[in-house]
């Protein structure tokens, strides 16, 4: 227990996807001033990292055990095709639901958080419970993210930045400025 | 030439395609991505490696070009196999082929350079991910021949490597007082750890944008001074 | 009734009230001319129906009212037309007007007229009879006030409350109106429970006028069952939503209007005019001006002739002072600036401030650093930062999602702001741009 | 006879009298307010902590005029991130990476931004975090309070770019001393602030009366620091009944950089939340981090990024927490 | 590789107008999946030795590091939570964690070398531990694996006072600030990252506490 917990707190706060391993960056630098937006990709995110989490834990334990060199090929086409699938499903069961999440989901797709999570837990040889607590952990580290970035936005498009900054420049110094915040987690739960 | 004049010659060109990048020279094919398109400063593609890997030249540099040979590889697979290619599954085929060239990069980084291999760990397969790539494959290699393809791959990987080269000197050589691993600056320096640490990674391409803002900013100014 | 006298935020400026508190009111002499626009109240303006060279006696109708929420205009002197032409309104535009060369040696003597008698008339009658004598509501904004005496017929009013409350800093009049002629006030009273069949009247007073408070208790008559309250002293007490919070305890709902609660609220001035009507038969040609303000050497409440021009009232009050900037009809802190003192007072002109240049805003605006004074001073629980903010920027969709239009322009924020952003201003030019750009239908 | 007519008319919008406050004299207030801290830095740790101060400020000012919008120095914004940053650094700390935290903070805590009023994050925090981060083992190298006031308490002027070379004595904080070594510290010491740690943060009685100042003149909002002491104390209280070896609440609020960042960084206007509310929010927020961080976290000390962290937090803090309506159907349900 | 064929397949939304039949589709895919399959397996044949001789290089260096140049050292491959000398058939070798045990030149066991692993400051650290399983006394530690604060934590790895304190130490050590005297369980932490060092002596105490037990337990014969 105190084990799955470390992975929790660590993947959430102390490893943060985003701020601290670089990935999912896309999504995050593109989500605008729009906190329902972000939540709504976090969710969408985290929903297709537990898909992944599963699915990328069957191959390896399954069928890749004698292939390893054939992970990144196959990984990105299970993923990619199992987004669409639950796509599809998403879209004909439970329509609302679609309606907000819909659109991010084929973005997801190509989002680098997504093969990022199949890798590392390939790599860390998590099992099973310890994936889907690692995937748990990295979907709400990435809406966090996501959402800070939103609302800080929100905010700095009240605002009057100067030239030079107004396009990436701004947005790079909030990340950084996160990212630093994020540090004071370091260290949690190796201490005692 | 008018328009009479040119209407039989369009007859032999291959079938308009939508989107179709304008003609151009080959240099200008490798030029494009190293300066006007540059998928790191201008287009801000490919960011996860970009901060992630440009702690050291070395890593940077191997991660760039890991990034070209995938480029150049794919851009040459999927303009071969353009027509053949059916609109349905071209995404799927375009991911599969560039999941091929990123393992097959993988593999030969692993066997060649292992200690670099290990240290960019995941982020080698995760080009699959990097949006520069599937972006490629579709708006440029799918619509031209393979020669340009590998061009404009070439010329993407080469801005790709020089920015991350560029800026994973800044970070070894403040970050570390080194380059490429050699000490810079005697043993009294001191490092600023911040920039080998991920905020730091945020930072430099913050800075780095800011810089490239400037520049514009001050090259529009004096154009306009010049008129 | 949790809060009762009192409502959450507001703000506490100099009352700076002793300039003139002490001081009874005195008839202004008639000045050489008279400038009376036709537009001096909320609602449609008169219909003129003199023509130049007309001779005209005092409380001659010059302009009809132009439908119900109209009223008309009276000659505040007897004296000739000499022209019909647009001249400098006080809210800054140019407005047709008419003006009268005052009759230097007319006795202004009404003509002689019926006083109606209030105890038979119908609610009808009373209100066709207000409106006729061109009452409007002398707090400040003038909507006519016989439409107020006319609640639609599904809101059971209650309660009549009459705004004594007087919270603009510097003015003084309806605190010498209700010192000086209480009895005047309760009439006035008497006959608009009458009218509106209402048993219950409550006079709010913020408690910074112990003379009014007492002579308004004494004059109370037994047989009405009329509440002369003491509220807390605070901007904006006299607000209607924040007096029927104070008096009440009930928040009028966001986007209605009192009656929707039972209530009615009438400012003192226009309770002593309607008394007026029913005592004299005069109709408001003239009004209690408050002309005060540290740029103006001699301070005084006066009984003002509606069109006399700010020049002429401002002599009559010795002059200005040498560091005098800016002038201000109404209060300072909802008043509008004037830039011309040919602008006449109208039937609205509580008061004339002249302000000296220390008192006035600085001109230096700093960036909003977010402290949020604006927010613990805005009576309707405004975000006025945020609104701020998204002005600048020119979001107004986004403005009407944060309530922009429960703002009534009070000004509360944009006096604590220490960044001295004009935010008043702000929303209201963001109210005429939501204005000017229907809402698109989707 | 006394003109009738003003000599200038000016003619503004309403309102067209105005509160006494104004944004630089807040700014100056606070400023002033920071002089009896700044004595006793220099009581504490000498001529080292002026100096370190003093290098903060100029260079904070220097930086705002560089890249600052222009005409900005007055406004005394720029002062009080250059002071609060030395105030929140060791004595003994290089000076070219003190001026350089400085400049960072400027720039890229507040010029980037926008300037005054624009920025999220609180500048002095910025630029401390940046130097904790590039310089950890210099922003951690604590001087020994007392000794002679001109005894400088490190290699104050190192080349820029290279390395200090210290031979002072130093110690250790007592968050340190607890973390690491398992010590406590005597309370009065931390009262006092005769212990090691920043030269701007020991003196803890000072700093509160500097707080009980400024939120009497309304400069800063009680709200903040009464509910970041409330929630410290009484989470440590709890922490500490369930298991005794961990820190009580007095040590909590009197040791580390607490009562200065309570006091001086949480309640920075700019980027702390406008709603009072959104404050209480706020202030609990930032007490329930710091306990997490020094007990759990790895660091010994988590002030500045607790408050960087709700710092981040209080663009959201602010939408969520606005205030109903006045006769909107939320209030009226009530 | 023909399973997301058929995903896909299904998956792809027919264009009206323009339909591709189905085999096509998957015929696309199919040749796609081959082609690169092929290259794939033909790289991965060709680098293969290169990439397991440099592994093993890395395992061989270290170890020879740990356990102060063995003569020779044997593998031990912990299976079902007890050790055994050949990995049963059936079991990828790469996978199972392994002891390595060195003997001098005389066939004498002089120690173990094991990966040990526990979180960091930042992230999961691994080292390789090189001890005498008989008295729990250390041999060599060497760092395999970290992502500590460059410049501050990672002097673990490259401050080789630290790790040269543990030689001779018999675990389990404790971290202290002043080592005083030569107590044979004290080492020095490092200023300024003492999270770190703490976390090199917890990882070092749990790793050889376990794997003295089942040393112990594979001496007195116990095969999985």
């Amino acid at each position: 227990m105190g084990h799955l917990s470390w992975i929790f707190v660590s993947t959430v706060l102390v490893n943060n996807f985003t701020l601290v391993m670089f990935l999912g960056l896309c999504s995050f630098f593109g989500v605008t001033g729009k906190i329902e937006t972000a939540w709504r990709l976090g969710l969408a995110n985290t929903f297709v990292l537990l898909l992944t989490a599963v699915s990328a834990w069957f191959l390896n334990a399954y069928v890749l055990k004698q292939t390893p060199f054939l992970r990144t090929i196959a990984f990105i086409v299970v993923i990619a095709s199992a987004v669409q699938i639950v796509e599809m499903a998403v879209k004909k069961y439970l329509p609302v639901l679609f309606r907000q999440l819909g659109i991010y989901l084929p973005l997801i797709t190509t989002n680098c958080a997504i093969l990022g999570l199949a890798l590392f837990q390939t790599s860390r040889n998590y099992t099973l419970v310890e994936a889907l607590v690692f995937a748990v952990g990295a979907g709400l580290g990435l809406t966090l993210a996501l959402s800070l970035m939103a609302s800080i936005r929100e905010r700095t498009e009240l605002t009057d930045p100067p030239v030079v900054a107004r396009r990436m420049g701004l947005v790079l110094v909030i990340a950084s400025c996160l990212s630093m915040a994020f540090m004071g987690f370091a260290g949690m739960g190796s201490a005692e | 030439m008018t328009a009479v004049a040119t209407a039989p010659t369009k007859a032999d060109t291959p079938p308009f395609e939508p989107g179709a990048p304008p003609p151009a020279t080959l240099i200008q094919d490798i030029w494009r991505g190293i300066g006007k398109e540059n998928p790191v400063l201008v287009q801000f593609l490919g960011m996860c490696p970009t901060m992630a890997v440009t702690n050291i030249l070395a890593n940077g540099f191997a991660m760039g070009v890991a990034t070209t040979f995938v480029l150049t590889g794919s851009g040459l697979f999927v303009s071969l196999f353009r027509k053949y290619v059916a609109h349905e599954v071209r995404i799927t085929s375009y991911i599969l082929i560039i999941a091929t060239f990123v393992t097959l990069a993988d593999l030969l980084l692993a066997a060649s350079f292992p200690d670099i291999s290990k240290a960019l760990g995941p982020f080698i397969p995760l080009i699959v991910a990097n949006c520069l790539l599937l972006g490629r494959a579709e708006a440029f290699a799918a619509k031209v021949g393979p020669v340009r393809a590998v061009a404009d791959g070439l010329g993407m990987g080469l801005g790709f490597t020089l920015s991350l080269s560029a800026l994973a000197s800044f970070r070894e050589i403040l970050g570390r007082g080194t380059l490429l691993g050699h000490p810079l600056f005697g043993p009294r320096f001191e490092p600023w750890v911040f920039l080998m640490m991920p905020p730091g990674g945020f930072f430099t391409l913050g800075v780095a944008c800011l810089v490239v803002a400037f520049a514009i900013e001050w090259r529009k100014k004096h154009a306009v001074r010049r008129v | 009734m949790p809060l009762a006298f009192d409502f959450r935020h507001g703000v506490h400026p100099p009352e700076e009230k002793e300039l003139t508190r002490e001081l009874p009111i005195r008839r202004m002499p008639y000045p050489d001319e008279l400038v009376l626009p036709l537009r001096q109240h909320a609602g449609k303006p008169a219909k003129l129906c003199v023509k130049v060279g007309d001779h005209v006696e005092r409380g001659d109708t010059i302009a009809e009212a132009d439908g119900f929420i109209s009223v008309p205009i009276h000659a505040s002197a007897a004296g000739t037309v000499t022209a019909v032409e647009f001249w400098p309104h006080p809210d800054g535009s140019y407005a047709e007007a008419v003006r009268i060369a005052v009759d230097k040696y007319a006795a202004q003597v009404p003509r002689p007229r019926i006083v109606p008698k209030w105890e038979g008339l119908t609610t009808e009658q009373v209100v066709k009879a207000v409106q006729q004598a061109g009452v409007v509501g002398l707090g400040g904004a003038a909507f006519p006030t016989h439409v107020k005496l006319a609640p639609p017929k599904e809101y059971a009013v209650h309660t009549l409350i009459i705004n004594g409350a007087e919270c603009e800093p510097y003015l003084t009049s309806d605190h010498r109106t209700m010192a000086e002629y209480p009895d005047r006030v309760l009439f006035g009273i008497r006959v608009m429970m009458h009218a509106m069949g209402v048993k219950k009247c409550v006079v709010g007073i913020e408690k910074n006028k112990p003379d009014a408070i007492a002579a308004m208790q004494r004059a109370v008559p037994k047989d009405l069952d009329v509440e002369i309250l003491p509220l807390t002293v605070k901007y904006p007490q006299g607000a209607e939503k924040m007096l029927i919070k104070a008096v009440t305890g009930v928040e009028v709902p966001s986007g209605k209007l009192p009656v929707t609660v039972g209530v009615v609220v009438q400012n003192v001035g226009s309770v002593a005019a309607i008394a007026e009507v029913f005592e004299t038969g005069l109709p408001l040609i003239e009004r209690i001006v408050t002309v005060t303000g540290h740029g103006l050497n001699k301070p005084q409440n006066l009984i003002v002739p509606v069109g006399t021009k700010l020049r002429d009232l401002i002599a009559y009050c010795g002059g200005v002072t040498p560091d005098a900037a800016e002038v201000i009809l109404g209060g300072p802190m909802m008043g509008t600036a004037v830039a011309n003192l040919d602008a006449p007072v109208v039937k609205g002109t509580t008061g004339v401030v002249v302000l000296a240049k220390h008192e006035t805003r600085g001109e230096t605006v700093y960036p909003c650093i977010h402290c949020g004074r604006c927010l613990d001073a805005c009576p309707v629980f405004l975000n006025p930062s945020h609104l701020g903010d998204l002005a600048r920027v020119g979001r107004y969709d986004e403005m009407t999602d944060a309530h922009l239009a429960d703002c009534m322009l009070c000004g509360s924020c944009a006096f604590v702001c220490p960044s001295n952003i004009p935010l008043a201003q702000l929303f209201q030019a963001s109210k005429a741009a939501l204005r000017r750009v229907p809402a698109v239908t989707t | 006879m006394t003109a009738v007519t003003p000599p200038r008319l000016i003619v503004t919008a309403s309102p067209h009298v105005k509160a006494a406050d104004s944004t630089p004299k807040i700014m100056w207030h606070v400023v002033l307010s920071l002089v009896p801290v700044i004595v006793a830095s220099a009581w504490f740790f000498g001529i080292s902590a002026l100096l370190v101060i003093a290098t903060s400020t100029v260079a904070a000012l220097i930086t705002e005029r560089a890249v600052g919008k222009g005409g900005t120095l007055g406004d005394g914004s720029a002062m009080i991130t250059g002071l609060l940053l030395g105030l929140t650094l060791p004595a003994g700390m290089a000076l070219w990476m003190v001026g350089l935290g400085a400049a960072f903070a400027i720039a890229f805590g507040k010029a980037v931004w926008g300037g005054l009023g624009q920025n999220v994050f609180n500048p002095a925090l910025v630029g401390r975090a940046f130097l904790q981060a590039a310089f950890p083992v210099a922003i951690t190298t604590w001087p020994r309070v007392g000794g002679p006031f001109m005894e400088l308490k490190g290699d104050l002027f190192a080349m820029p770019f290279l390395h200090p070379v210290t031979n002072a004595i130093t110690s250790a904080t007592p968050l340190g001393l607890l973390k690491f070594e398992g010590k406590g510290t005597e309370l009065m010491g931390l009262v006092i602030g005769n212990t090691g740690g920043s030269v701007g943060e020991t003196a803890a009685l000072v700093i509160l009366a500097g707080g009980l100042y400024l939120a009497l003149r309304q400069y800063l909002n009680w709200r903040i620091p009464v509910s970041i002491f409330i929630t410290v104390a009484l989470f440590s209280s709890i922490l500490h009944l369930v298991d005794p070896k961990k820190p009580d609440a007095l040590f909590m609020l009197f040791s580390g950089g607490l009562m200065l960042g309570a006091i001086y960084m949480a309640t920075d206007m700019v980027t702390s939340p406008v709603t009072n509310k959104g404050k209480w929010v706020f202030g609990f927020g930032i007490g329930v981090l710091v306990v997490l961080i020094r007990v759990w976290g790895g660091l010994p000390e988590g002030v500045m990024y607790a408050i960087l962290f709700m710092n981040a937090l209080t663009p959201f803090i602010n939408r969520a927490t606005q205030p109903a309506v006045f006769g909107s159907a939320t209030r009226l349900a009530r | 590789m023909s399973a997301p064929a058929h995903v896909h397949g299904g998956g792809a939304a027919p264009v009206p107008g323009k339909m591709t039949p189905a085999w096509r589709l998957l015929a696309t895919l199919f040749v796609a999946g081959a082609l690169s399959g092929l290259l794939v397996v033909a790289v991965y044949r060709a680098t293969l030795p290169a990439i397991q001789k440099a592994a093993a290089a890395k395992v061989a260096g270290a170890v020879r590091e740990v356990l102060k140049a063995p003569a020779s050292w044997d593998t031990l491959y912990l299976v079902n939570d007890a050790l055994a000398a050949k990995p049963p058939a059936g079991t990828d070798p790469g996978e199972l964690p392994k002891a390595y045990v060195g003997k001098d030149q005389f066939g004498k066991r002089i120690g173990i070398a094991v990966v040990g692993e526990g979180p960091g400051f930042q992230e999961i650290m691994q080292l390789m531990i090189g001890f005498d399983p008989a008295t729990g006394a250390l041999i060599g530690i060497k760092v395999v694996d970290q992502k500590e604060t460059p410049g501050l934590g990672d002097k673990i790895e490259n401050d080789p006072t630290f790790l040269g304190q543990f030689a001779a130490r018999i675990a389990p050590v404790i971290g202290v600030k002043d080592r005083a005297g030569v107590p044979p369980n004290q080492v020095q932490t490092i200023t300024g990252a003492t999270i770190s060092s703490r976390a090199v002596i917890k990882v070092v105490n749990t790793t050889v506490a376990r794997w003295q037990e089942l040393m112990r337990r594979y001496d007195k014969g116990e095969t999985p």
